[in-house]
């Protein structure tokens, strides 16, 4: 590592906290357009910082001895809990920390771009981009997190920044009840990860990622006698701890929150709801899969199969919705649920652990090219102010910069070579082949259906029937459209970048093929399904109403998401507003406090009851004295002479 | 007995002097210029309070009948002050209409019964006991009928009268039997051949009801509200604190001396007795109107609480037995000094609801009655909090731990209805509030001495320490 | 001793008297009345103070005196309990303890 | 006279000058240069702390200073602090300081209303310098008692009743309190020497166990009903309810921190033996507590309701984890109840700010405010994200200072509650975002609402200062961490000797 000191990389995260106090403090004194470009430019210098790290990091100083260091860049007590449990506030370089601060300035950057045009004129401009600022910093933070309670605080913290941008349109009712519910649910979750944390930390005696996750280390072995259901401490832990990240990264069954995030703006769900807060749990298991193999592997299958389920089950409703945004969200979840599989079936070391590089591989390029459909279809509804499918139509001649980086950004999410989606896809499903075959297949099929929505979607608004707009769509202005191309340009190379040789469990990098015998027929299923779409779509047909009506039940419950909202709702609604809190809030006022006052009533009524006594008869008032004194006589002469 | 053995009752000497002289100021001047009778007893009685505090030897007389000794010494001065806070109220009183031609009356009776107070807590026998206690009785009787005019006077009047005098047969045979089985009426020598035979039994319970009577516990309190809504206030008052103190003076003393060695009888009445007295007390309390009734029931339970210290029979119990009383009688006083105030300004208005709205109209007036609730009720920073705090220490010094839960507790219904009479004069919004009124120089003195002492008392903690210094206990 | 009659006797009378000056006040409506039976009480308890010194405590005169003065506050009483009574007829005009029952609860 | 003495002296200075100035406006300026010569001498206290203790001043108490009072009793004036009691200080400052700012506007007897505030913060400084029991309960009384008249003159709704119900359940603790403050200076002297009322001196000593099965459960109880133990908590949802707007910030915010304070102070560090054998029942209680209040919040409509019944949950965190008994908890304890005073107080002051401009609590007749009161509307979100626990808040670092303390007590039993305590951040979540999304957000519900002016000079110091004690203590911690820590040193001694024994 030389002399080279990582120290200035806390400014990455501290620029953009800067930016946040700032705009957040003096944003409605300063002239709109001022506060975008004074956020944007903050977030380009940590974009070229970040790169200038990754730079360092990867091809200089992070390699020793022919294995990437863990890097603490930084490092300062926050606070003490016991004499070993210290939450330290610092940063830690290694491969997928270095790849996260690429992703998410590069994202969060173009982002912000994008936004001075897209949110141009909007009542809380400055609001916007302080609440953007403050995600970032969040987001850098959860990612360079030396220790597991720091990336708890910031992980709360890209939570609120979530919950604040997505309700930013605060005067609209959906999305202030979406924004609740985001947070709500992700809190809940959050829960699962709090009590994991405590568990982890109690048994490993430390927060530290280094310590946890060495697999040579004391910690990561304690825990590990059966303890609850059969599964051991650790397990109990980790899994506690994934259903934070499940949360968070919207899997099966928490993921409810995802497609009604789609309320805020649609740079924010570009950033956050699609390139990085949501896969902020894939990070996590990445972070910790060292302990997932080598102490909970039972935990390691929980994840693989709930990424392989919410995978497979996102990608159905997706072929069903209208809302582009929502589309898009369903698939985000199938895309992480991609993710998170890959980090399920990984192994250990080289080509055993290439789940693990597979996982973050395509969390990399899903980044830029999910990032990319959002930004685009952000660009799309800025044209036609609308968000329905059904709305849209033969768009491609009034939004030619749009429909070009959005065909890329399909032809990439839907695996077609050499876009970067080929690649990375294809290392999930050679590592799922090698693990599981079922799941295998399943994904398999997802690649087949991923490729029918997004194409269904491209084509139901590129092209199709033109419907009648108020006025003519135009192009977005060139703040929107640089980010797209600098994203499609992203979407189309990064799956270039040798991620064998950079992201590996141990450190150690591989060298890797493309395995040709699963590839192709990938490949075909995807050109299967562009097909498939383009038949139903490109021209105005009845196919899909054939379809729908073939599938009627199949499409019914595709179409509501499968009531799983409903099922909430009335947890939620039925259960605990009406069933638990109406009668805790009963109970306090009446039983509880009705003993209370039932109490004094009580007194209230003795003092009415014994108010004979005072009967303004002289000769009674005689009476009960000589009773008194006799009785009180008689009874102490008994007890005094016993 | 040499001369100057008399000063040793320079109390009772110079009270009786006081008497005299206003009873040939009463003879000798012109109907018109009675009033002035108001500040010479005024005067002399201050004349007397500060005398008394002047330093003199501990000694007996009368061969043990009488006996005195500093602490007896500071009990007297306490009912001198009580007495003279009284009279000073009392002036604007008798100025109205109604009692001009009564001035003499008012000062001279409780002249007579404060000699008597003094004389029982001085004596050393139960003869004088008897005599003092009849003496500072029998006057309170014709002062509550002061009143000449009014029914309520009146009944107020026979029914003191007659309950003290079935009271006081009752206690008079119970000396009797003391008498009979000891052989002797001295509280020395009584204590030593009282070794708690069932008769004996029998004649201290006889005996305690005699001054349970005076004190007003329950059962025997009955008299109690209904002689104090009927007299006039100021009658009231004095009958509430002057009377109850010397009451309670002499019969801690009694208990530790005539009925030393029975001290465990006596600990479970009182203790069974102090309950009553207190809940019975409060109970009561909370459902009345009248605010002279209310602090009937008020100063009954009070002397539960006071019962506590008595209960102890250590040193510490009557030291706060004493500073209790010396709190008691500023902090009712003080009541009982803005009701009378309120009742001479309006006509006779002393109702609860008729102080609604009162601190809008009389904040001065109001802010004096907040005091003296809050110091009846316990409540820091006025010297009830440290009366009843000091109580409740020597009780549960003697391991008394569940008598002092029961007490505590009933400290939060006594708070409860001395709150009302706060909730009616500073939170309760009225149309028809007691107007605006200005107090004379009197009431006014009388309510500061009041509220100095409620302040004073409690902080200066040498006070404390010199009552302490001067009991003694079992 | 006097004659052969026991101090028992002299208790026994006391008593009796004492008790029947308690009936007598809580059972008579008339104030008057009532008032005699507490001279009643007094009068019990002088028996038993005479009796007690004559019998038990010869050499001693605290007994005796102490029954001089309470007849003499039994009249101060007497005195005093008289003119209110007067005072309630005067109010009232009835001198029935029942009617004197305005202040009550 | 002792520095620490200053605390009792400017506000009863303050309160005579208010009751000698001549006009309204000469006394709200007399309360306001008062209270910011508190908040001034309670930074100074800071400093100074943390100046001795970094220069080697390990005593157990600092600024000590020792008068006698009643020598016939020995009881003492005693002021002292430690690093627990400065924390108490400052946040009591803070609290009056900004109180006095959201009560810029009383209209009504305002002389009167500022006198009795400071009084009762006079009180609760008293209750937090002084060492010797007595002078704490004097204290103590002093500051439950203007209670009733604050709420009942000033207040608002059902005033009357809910200044009765609090006062008397306050009240009722401190007279089981009162048993066992007695019974504490009665066992203070084993060895025959004068009884002393200082819980320094009585930590020396070893309390009969039996004796402390009974007075613990009547100290504890007395303290925790002040700090809305289940289910004593009642007059809590009234109280508040009724109060002022700085009456509620002083009681929520400070006062009920009294009940904590001496459940840690009196019952547990002077009854050790009894509190481990006790504490599951009353862990039974706080637990309850915690989550119960949170769900009793979730259905309200009041806003003060809705924080009354949040202040149940978060002050029964405190009592839960100071009895979880071990130094990360009870540390936590401690910085929750810093935490809450300040949120809390925030909380309150926002409520009245907003009702001094809609006339109304009920969250259903209101909507949109974000638009119309930015200003306030922004504070309300913060301190609702703070009460939530949000890292960077005050909130977040009590809360989980106290689950990982609570945690580190094995036994299913405590884990089990420490679950169960974890569980209630979802549902504070759930009840803090429902309001946030009523009352701010959505569209404005009344017309009229656009005239509303955003939050005026006053308003703003109050809420400015507010803000940023939660951040501040949110985003650097450390130091008050480390102020606490330092000073649990002798009940973890006395605690940690039980625990080897059994």
């Amino acid at each position: 590592m030389g002399d080279f000191s990582f120290a200035y990389s806390i400014w990455i995260p501290l620029i953009p906290f800067f930016t946040f106090i700032l705009l957040g403090l003096a944003g409605h004194i300063l002239k709109p357009r001022l506060a975008g470009i004074i956020g944007t430019t903050a977030l380009g210098v940590i974009f070229v910082m970040s790169l200038y790290t990754a730079y360092q990091y990867f091809f200089v100083y992070g390699m020793v001895d022919g294995v990437y260091q863990k890097i603490i860049a930084y490092n300062t007590t926050w606070l003490q809990f016991t004499d070993t449990l210290h939450i330290h506030m610092g940063v830690i370089l290694d491969p997928i920390s270095v790849m996260m601060l690429v992703v998410v300035t590069t994202v969060s950057f173009m982002v912000h771009l994008y936004s001075i045009g897209y949110m141009h004129g909007e009542l809380g401009f400055e609001r916007f981009f302080a609440f953007l600022s403050l995600f970032s910093f969040a987001m850098l933070g959860l990612v360079v997190a030396t220790n597991i309670f720091q990336m708890y605080i910031f992980w709360e913290l890209v939570g609120v920044s979530s919950y604040l941008l997505i309700g930013f349109y605060y005067q609209k009712p959906s999305a202030v009840a979406a924004s609740k519910k985001a947070f709500i649910v992700t809190r809940f979750a959050d829960l699962g990860f709090l009590i994991g944390i405590l568990i982890l930390s109690y048994i490993t005696g430390t927060f530290d990622f280094i310590t946890i996750t060495d697999p040579n280390g004391a910690a990561i072995h304690q825990g590990s006698g059966t303890a609850f259901l059969g599964l051991s401490v650790m397990t109990w832990a980790v899994l506690l701890i994934f259903i934070g990240g499940a949360g968070k990264s919207a899997m099966f069954p928490l993921h409810i929150w995802l497609p009604d995030a789609m309320e805020g703006p649609t740079p924010v769900s570009a950033l956050i709801h699609a390139a990085t807060m949501v896969v902020a749990g894939v990070y996590l298991v990445a972070r910790l899969f060292p302990v997932y193999y080598f102490s909970a592997p039972e935990a390691l299958h929980v994840i693989a199969y709930v990424g392989g389920f919410t995978s497979l089950f996102a990608a159905v409703i997706a072929c069903t919705q209208l809302d582009i945004k929502r589309i898009l969200a369903f698939s985000t979840l199938s895309q992480i649920g991609y993710m998170m599989l890959a980090l399920g079936v990984s192994g250990w070391g080289d080509h055993e652990g290439v789940g693990f590089m597979a996982g973050n591989f395509h969390l990399f390029t899903h980044a830029m090219f999910k990032a990319l459909l959002f930004l685009g279809s952000g660009a799309i509804i800025h044209a036609v102010h609308s968000n329905y499918m059904n709305e849209m139509g033969g768009l491609r001649k009034y939004l030619p910069i749009t429909h070009l980086t959005f065909l890329i950004a399909c032809l990439t999410i839907a695996g077609i070579p050499p876009f970067s989606g080929f690649f990375s896809k294809d290392e999930i499903l050679v590592a799922a082949y090698h693990h599981d075959k079922v799941l295998f297949f399943v994904e398999y099929f997802v690649a087949g259906l991923t490729a029918f929505y997004m194409f269904r979607l491209y084509f139901s608004v590129f092209w199709g029937k033109e419907p009648h707009y108020h006025h003519k769509p135009h192009e977005a202005p060139a703040t929107m459209t640089i980010p797209l191309i600098f994203l499609a340009l992203a979407s189309i190379f990064t799956g270039f970048i040798p991620f064998t040789e950079l992201v590996t469990t141990d450190g150690v990098p591989f060298h890797a093929h493309i395995d040709w015998g699963i590839a192709l027929p990938s490949i075909g299923i995807g050109v299967l399904g562009i097909l498939g779409a383009m038949v139903m779509y490109r021209r105005e047909t009845n196919l899909p109403e054939k379809m729908a009506a073939n599938l009627k039940y199949l499409y019914r419950w595709s179409y509501n998401k499968f009531y799983i909202d409903e099922v909430y709702l009335f947890i939620t609604k039925k259960i605990i507003f009406r069933y638990i809190s109406r009668p805790v809030a009963w109970f306090d006022r009446h039983m509880v406090d009705g003993a209370m006052n039932g109490m004094a009533g009580l007194t209230n009524l003795i003092s009415f009851k014994i108010r004979g006594f005072q009967s303004g008869q002289v000769q009674k008032y005689a009476f009960v004295f000589v009773t008194g004194a006799l009785a009180l006589a008689l009874v102490f002469i008994y007890l005094w002479t016993n | 007995m040499r001369i100057e053995d008399f000063l040793l009752m320079r109390h009772e000497i110079l009270l009786t002097l006081v008497t005299v002289i206003l009873l040939v100021l009463e003879i000798f001047l012109h109907d018109d210029r009675k009033q002035v009778i108001r500040h010479w007893a005024i005067v002399l009685m201050t004349l007397v309070t500060v005398a008394g505090f002047l330093s003199l030897p501990e000694g007996t007389l009368f061969g043990g009948m009488y006996q005195t000794s500093q602490l007896h010494q500071l009990m007297k001065n306490i009912l001198n002050i009580g007495a003279l806070v009284v009279f000073i109220q009392g002036a604007k009183w008798l100025n109205l209409e109604a009692n001009r031609n009564k001035v003499s009356e008012f000062y001279l009776l409780i002249l007579c019964t404060l000699i008597g107070m003094n004389f029982m807590v001085s004596s050393g026998d139960f003869l004088m006991f008897y005599l003092g206690l009849e003496l500072a009785t029998i006057p309170i009787a014709a002062m509550a009928a002061f009143d000449k005019l009014s029914n309520k006077s009146s009944e107020a009047g026979i029914k003191l009268i007659l309950s003290s005098a079935l009271s006081s047969g009752i206690m008079l045979y119970g000396i009797s039997m003391v008498y009979g089985t000891t052989g002797s009426i001295y509280f020395e020598q009584v204590s030593q051949l009282y070794a708690g035979s069932s008769l004996q039994v029998l004649a201290f319970i006889f005996f305690f009801t005699g001054m349970a009577f005076k004190i007003s516990m329950v059962p025997f309190h009955l008299w109690t509200a209904d002689v104090y809504e009927g007299a006039p206030v100021n009658v009231t008052s004095y009958l509430s604190v002057v009377s109850k103190g010397a009451a309670l003076f002499i019969f801690s003393i009694i208990l530790v001396t005539a009925f030393r060695f029975i001290s465990p009888l006596w600990q479970n009445v009182i203790w069974v007795i102090s309950v009553l007295t207190m809940t019975i007390g409060n109970l009561f309390a909370i459902r009345q109107n009248n605010l002279k009734r209310f602090l009937a029931f008020s100063s009954i339970s009070q002397a539960g609480f006071i019962l506590l210290g008595v209960i102890a029979g250590t040193q510490l119990g009557m030291a706060t037995v004493v500073y209790y009383v010396l709190v008691y009688i500023f902090s009712n006083l003080g009541a009982f000094g803005v009701v009378a105030a309120v009742s001479n300004a309006t006509g006779g208005k002393e109702n609860m609801d008729d102080y609604v709205g009162f601190y809008r109209t009389n904040p001065k007036l109001a802010l004096t009655m907040m005091l003296a609730m809050f110091s009846l009720a316990g409540i820091p920073p006025v010297a009830g909090f440290f009366g009843k705090f000091f109580l409740f220490l020597a009780v549960a010094e003697q391991g008394y731990y569940w008598l002092l839960t029961i007490a505590v507790l009933n400290t939060i219904i006594s708070l409860y209805y001395y709150l009302l009479i706060v909730k009616a004069m500073f939170l309760t919004k009225s149309e028809d509030a007691i107007g605006r009124f200005r107090s004379d120089n009197y009431t006014r003195l009388g309510l500061a001495i009041c509220i100095a002492g409620m302040v004073i008392v409690g902080f200066a903690s040498p006070i404390f320490d010199y009552i302490k210094s001067l009991s003694f206990g079992l | 001793m006097l004659y052969g009659i026991r101090l028992e006797y002299f208790l026994i009378l006391a008593t009796l008297m004492f008790f029947v000056g308690i009936y007598g006040f809580l059972t008579r409506r008339n104030l008057i009345t009532m008032l005699m039976s507490v001279e009643l009480i007094l009068n019990a308890v002088n028996i038993q103070f005479v009796a007690f010194n004559r019998y038990l405590f010869p050499d001693k005169l605290e007994g005796h005196f102490f029954s001089l003065i309470v007849v003499a506050v039994a009249a101060a009483e007497a005195a005093v309990a008289i003119a209110i009574i007067i005072n309630i007829y005067r109010h009232f005009t009835s001198i029935n303890v029942e009617d004197v029952d305005e202040m009550k609860y | 006279m002792d520095f620490l003495s200053y605390f009792i002296i400017v506000p009863l200075l303050t309160v005579l000058g208010i009751i000698v100035s001549r006009n309204d406006k000469q006394a709200k300026w007399t309360a306001a240069i008062g209270m910011s010569i508190q908040l001034v001498l309670a930074a100074v206290l800071v400093f100074r702390y943390l100046a001795e203790r970094k220069a080697g001043n390990m005593a157990e108490f600092l600024f000590y200073h020792d008068y006698l009072w009643f020598p016939a009793l020995n009881i003492r004036y005693t002021v002292g602090v430690d690093g627990i009691s400065v924390a108490m200080v400052a946040l009591t400052s803070l609290v009056i300081f900004t109180g006095i700012f959201a009560s810029w506007e009383v209209k009504f007897q305002f002389r009167e209303f500022f006198a009795t505030l400071i009084l009762l913060a006079t009180g609760v400084f008293g209750f937090f310098i002084c060492t010797d029991l007595f002078t704490m309960f004097l204290f103590y009384e002093l500051a439950v008692l203007p209670m009733y008249l604050l709420i009942g003159i000033w207040g608002s709704g059902p005033k009357e009743y809910s200044a009765m119900k609090l006062t008397l359940m306050l009240m009722g603790g401190s007279a089981l309190l009162l048993v066992g403050l007695i019974g504490l200076y009665f066992h203070s002297a084993p060895d025959g020497g004068p009884y002393t009322f200082n819980f320094i001196e009585i930590s020396k000593v070893q309390i009969p166990i039996q004796m402390q099965y009974f007075l613990f459960p009547m100290t504890f109880v007395g303290f925790g009903i002040l700090g809305a133990l289940f289910p004593l908590h009642t007059w809590s949802p009234d109280g508040h309810s009724s109060a002022p707007t700085a009456v509620s910030m002083l009681h929520a915010g400070v006062l009920m921190k009294l009940g904590g304070y001496g459940c840690f102070r009196v019952a547990m560090f002077l009854m050790p033996e009894a509190a481990h054998d006790l504490s599951w029942i009353f862990l039974i209680l706080t637990t309850i507590s915690v989550v119960y209040g949170a769900f009793g919040a979730i259905m309200q409509k009041d806003l003060k309701y809705i924080n009354a019944y949040s202040s149940v949950s978060h002050c029964g965190l405190v009592l839960f984890a100071l009895l979880m008994m071990n130094e990360t908890a009870i540390n936590g304890a401690i910085m929750q109840m810093v935490s809450h005073g300040i949120m809390t107080a925030l909380f309150f002051a926002l409520i009245g700010m907003i009702y001094g401009r809609t006339h109304t609590r009920i969250i259903d007749e209101m909507g949109g405010l974000m638009r119309v009161i930015p200003f306030l509307a922004v504070a309300y979100v913060i301190a609702g994200l703070a009460s939530l626990g949000l890292p960077g808040f005050s909130g977040f670092v009590a809360e989980m200072t106290v689950f990982v303390g609570s945690w580190q007590n094995t036994g299913t039993f405590y884990r089990v509650a420490t679950v169960i305590a974890c569980a209630s951040i979802v549902i504070t979540a759930v009840y803090i975002l429902r309001v946030v999304g009523i009352l701010l957000q959505g569209p404005v519900r009344e017309p009229w609402y656009h005239q509303f002016t955003d939050a005026t000079w006053y308003e703003r110091i109050s809420v400015g200062f507010l803000i940023a004690g939660i951040a501040g203590i949110g985003i650097a911690p450390l130091w008050l961490s480390n102020m606490i820590t330092n000073s649990l040193g002798p009940i973890m001694d006395r605690l940690n000797m039980i625990s080897f024994i059994h």
